[in-house]
């Protein structure tokens, strides 16, 4: 992914382009509408909806109460209306209120009736650190992909927050949509890669990881806001003699093993970085999955690094020790690199 | 006011009496390996919604789904086919008792209490999002009313003026803990007014007091003055699983109920005693539907269960989400 | 009804708003790194709880928790540098301020809406478990009404009787989404009939008529009678967070009722017009709080934040679950 | 571990062996208490506690309305004033209407609070599959061990059914007691291992897994359920030449790797076995955890044998596809040992 001319960044927020990708859908297809708290009058708490209300009105884009088990499952019946409805969780954290319509109900019902029912829905919701303490600090992509029938989708660009929002609402399986916190408010010029987002629709791959930055010495797979933390860190070791290739996952649910089996193979140790709790989640599957898809032999070193199995806690002396971010990944690597 | 007569209604009880005492041998005889919980002791609450539903309108039942299932007009085959796990069954013998669907009657179940009410409200707003006049019913049991999703999605059908009809079936018992110990008030109906909602409490033995009360709630609903909530009160007649030992009710009292309050017994005594209806060929009725019923039975019976390569189908990413 | 006067109630409304003012300076200066919720303009509600409570009861409050805390007896310092993520606050700075836990005063907070009640009827349990005659309070906004806990926590507290205090603080707005339009009824304390319970909406810009309604709901739970609802009415000053652009109120609104309907403004004016305060003591008095708090902020901000090396500590397995 | 003269196994089944737990732990501590769905009048839709209502009364073993957000939450207050709750959440399926309390709350707070405030609350559940289709045939003890705070004890035989119930009970930490349908109703003298119960009171350790069969060419690792599946097949196998190693886990959080490792280092063959969901779970963390532990080149073939991340289908035909049970183990087995 090249970086683009200065020109063709537009000056746009990551929730922009969110908001944008929505717009588009919402205007080609009658059938999308959106549920969720603040959505519509105020535009979103990150203004990932703005503008969707005055302009579909208030009964496609309609802000509820603070009811998730409820709207979540008003979801599950609009699907089989036929709408495509998207549900926004507003901060994820709060998914223990309304778990059940997702994943007994959302998730279950296109195997549960043969096929006969499909559930077109977008679980749209903000994760990740931004000092804000143990309730509201959490990834839990880990937690959603555990529950099988749910395609979990967490970009880390402009350019897949809009491409993917799309693709995940014209995605006829249900999806669970993770932003984070701490990028919808980034400008699209800040980012490294995919700052470059089309004003016109397009759709981005719900399931392919994405080679971001070649290397040879190490494999480093991560997602989301630790996408940028990790290719800031790999320009560091670049200069100290280290390659890392940077893979961006973009989906949680499939994992795009080809891309990073083709990685490992090459460079023999695998890093997992994830903001995520570490212990049973995504860090396992992947070295697991990498393990049985190309051997023991061919994996020669692991390490996760990743949120060390506690809440996050209050005070940024404490998060600091336990969050990924572009030093700790440094530290990581250097010590998987190190081994051989 | 349907037109449907006593005599009909209570022929559509005895049609729900003999479907349940089919699904009953097939637990017997180990056809259905998964828990089944039946209905028997509450037709004529099924019975009542008859005449008022359109496949326009939803309803949204629990894990004691099959009478509503029948009164929503679901054919029976592919019912029975999919309580019996069979491949001709309505989900092709993924779903089973607790997970029946029928989409193009807009008829759906959850085995988990207190979940159908969202659902249901999901329908009532696709009724506002498409601007049809029909009703969404979600139905919940004395013991379900007191989850969380039954506050959350009347206060939104409240405060939208929503299409919902909550349909409370109060049979005194949810498995073995008894309505007047886990409910507040003296009635369900009575929370009608936190909701802005229509709100009626009717005997659930007396099939036309039913379907006078459902067809007040669905045309208030219909009419867009918001949700409404209907009581019917009954008495679960079985264990709540088939295989329930049944052992913390009062067994005299059961058998008490059982005998002398018998939905059926009951409305059969009017249809003769007050429809004056001639007792043999009512009989000669009730025959044609136990006969109808044991051949769908026989014929299911036969019928395969699914293919066990299909196991991983149905699922976007066949097993490999890794 | 309490000993307090109405003089004694405003000053601890002075006292609160002095609080939530440190806080913001907190805010600005990005001591505070995580969000805040405050409660300014709330004050005449929480002041009016104060003298009934002891630390045998119990308050469970929300994301918008300063003022209860206070109002608990919850010592100024530690919350404060709780507050501001230090390790001489109350959790050791490992809570932060939507996460504030004072045992011995049976005080607790959670960031998440619709938690509190839960957890205030486990404190009215344990009331009944102990033989103890306290209540629990439990708080939530007009949005978390809304939420499935508080029905289920009111149904369980209506059908045990259980001495549950809901406090709800209704200042018109959930975020951004006004009150009317979030809920079917003109009131929320209206739904207390649903569960048996006492239920009372009360000005909450009126500190004693908050007390004298407050001391009542005590006063009915702690005797046994069952759970109270009582419903204060109040508005969000400040927009829903700290750095919230608050984009959604209509501002010329929002900048009357701030100015004509300042709760400290106006029972400052009840002191002095009907309590006949000599204004200079007053003031001094005042001058005298706001000492109080500079005192305390001054000195929170010279404590340290927790040492980083702790941050594993306290969950038993210490960061090697695996 | 040895099977115990016939004379010592009592004739009660697992069910009674927790009741007995629950029983003697309330009659020592009046701050035991029990909260959950059918739990007193009818003593447990298994049975588990039964008996209890009548000997401590209906305060104590109270019957709740289907409120699981409401006495979830109770069990977190009256931790906090000073009571050992055990919260039954009749069938794991359900945890997604009260997840909320068990992870944002009681397994947060002890951290939250910086160690001020303990937990000591059992959630005690039934999970697995006895043909009861995709919303009540789960086990989840992946998606509880993703998220901090918690021990999750998942027994597989009398012994430890009640042993280990008994020091949940005792722990002074949040803990997830996962018990499986299918063996709850079984008699002791039906188990090949720890069928010997003893009548008084004793705490198994809740943290330690157990070598229930030495073998020497597969590590097989596994628990509740298929614990006893597992050792039947190896049985099986044995007669065909092939050495297999049964570790019962007992505890998913935490994973005793000592054990395991020690096993793996011996075999260089791993099969994890798991009812649960195969994906982003306990298979993954004890494959990559056995990775970290004693490197690639020790670790030489790994499998893993679970539900393959579809729903439980209703029907036989399908269910006997995806759910391990002893034929499907052996298959496994069979598999990982014709490695080289
Ligand atoms: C959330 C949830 N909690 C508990 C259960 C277990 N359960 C199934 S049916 C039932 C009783 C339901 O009682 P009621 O709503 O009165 O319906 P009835 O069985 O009497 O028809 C319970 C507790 C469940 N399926 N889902
Ligand atoms: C379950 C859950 N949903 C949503 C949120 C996000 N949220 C935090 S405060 C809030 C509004 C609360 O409104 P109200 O209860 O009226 O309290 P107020 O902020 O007005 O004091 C929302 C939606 C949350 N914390 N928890
Ligand atoms: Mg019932
Ligand atoms: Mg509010």
């Amino acid at each position: 992914m090249s970086i683009a001319s200065e020109a063709a960044v537009r000056n746009v927020n990551v929730s922009q382009c969110v908001a944008e990708a929505i717009n588009l859908e919402m205007d080609r297809d009658a059938s999308v509408v959106m549920l969720g708290e603040d959505i519509g009058r105020s535009g979103g708490v990150f203004g990932t909806t703005r503008g969707l209300q005055r302009q579909f009105g208030p009964d496609r884009v309609r802000d509820t109460p603070i009811s998730e088990m409820a709207f979540t499952g008003m979801a599950v019946g609009l699907a089989m209306e036929g709408y495509r409805p998207i549900v926004e969780i507003m901060f994820v954290d709060f998914i223990g209120v309304c778990l059940e319509q997702v994943y007994n109900a959302a998730a279950k019902i296109p195997y549960m009736t043969g096929g006969a029912v499909k559930m077109p829905i977008v679980f749209k919701t903000a994760g990740g650190c931004i000092g804000s303490a143990a309730q509201h600090s959490q990834c839990l992509w880990g937690l959603f992909a555990h529950l099988p029938g749910m395609r979990i989708v967490v970009p880390s660009s402009p350019y897949d927050y809009k491409g993917m929002m799309a693709a995940a609402i014209d995605s006829d399986d249900p999806v669970v949509f993770i932003e984070h916190k701490g990028l919808l408010l980034r400008k699209a010029g800040s980012f490294a890669h995919g700052r470059e987002v089309p004003r016109e629709r397009y759709l981005a791959a719900l399931d392919r990881a994405a080679v971001l930055r070649p290397g040879s010495d190490v494999t480093l797979v991560t997602l989301s806001l630790t996408v940028g933390e990790s290719l800031a860190a790999a320009a560091v070791l670049a200069d100290e003699g280290i390659s890392v290739e940077v893979i961006d996952l973009r989906s949680v649910v499939p994992l795009d093993f080809d891309t990073i089996c083709a990685s490992v193979a090459k460079t023999g140790r695998l890093l997992v970085v994830d903001e995520d709790y570490l212990g049973f989640g995504l860090s396992g599957e992947i070295v697991t999955g990498a393990v049985e898809r190309v051997g023991t032999s061919a994996v020669r070193h692991v390490l996760r690094h990743g949120v060390p199995d506690v809440p996050v806690p209050a005070a940024l002396s404490l998060e600091q020790q336990i969050v990924p971010r572009q030093a700790s990944i440094e530290r990581a690597v250097r010590k998987l690199a190190s081994r051989s | 006011m349907s037109t449907l007569t006593l005599r009909d209604r209570y022929l559509a009880m005895v049609r729900m009496r003999r479907f349940e005492e089919a699904c009953l041998a097939g637990v017997a005889d180990r056809e259905i390996h998964g828990e089944v919980h039946l209905g028997i002791g509450q037709e004529a609450i099924a019975a009542g919604l008859l005449g008022y539903l359109t496949d326009e309108d939803a309803l949204v039942s629990t894990h004691r789904n099959h009478l509503h299932a029948l009164a929503k007009g679901v054919p029976m085959y592919p019912l029975m086919a999919e309580i019996f796990e069979k491949r001709t069954g309505l989900c092709g013998g993924f779903g089973g008792h607790m997970h029946i669907f029928d989409l193009p009657r807009r008829f759906s179940t959850t085995g988990i209490v207190g979940s159908t009410l969202p659902v249901a409200l999901g329908h009532a707003y696709a009724a506002r999002l498409s601007g049809r006049a029909s009703v969404a019913v979600g139905v919940t049991g004395d013991g379900g009313a007191n989850a969380g999703g039954f506050h959350e999605s009347l206060n939104i059908a409240g405060s939208l003026r929503l299409p919902l009809v909550v349909l409370i079936e109060n049979n005194e018992w949810a498995i073995s803990v008894p309505f007047e110990e886990s409910t507040a008030t003296a009635t369900l109906a009575e929370r009608a007014v936190s909701y802005r909602a229509w709100g009626k409490r009717v005997d659930g033995l007396d099939v036309l007091a039913v379907a006078s009360a459902f067809g007040e709630a669905v045309d208030y609903a219909r009419s867009g003055l918001g949700p409404a909530v209907l009581e019917a009160t009954c008495y679960r007649f079985r264990g709540h699983y088939e295989g329930d030992p049944d052992m913390y009710r009062p067994a005299g009292d059961r058998d008490a109920r059982r005998r002398d309050r018998d939905p059926l017994l009951i409305t059969r005594e009017s249809v003769v005693v007050e429809g004056g209806a001639d007792p043999v060929s009512l009989a000669q009725e009730e025959q044609a539907i136990a006969d109808e019923v044991d051949t769908v039975l026989a014929a299911v019976r036969r019928d395969l269960m699914p293919d066990g390569m299909q196991a991983r189908d149905h699922v976007f990413t066949r097993g490999t989400a890794r």
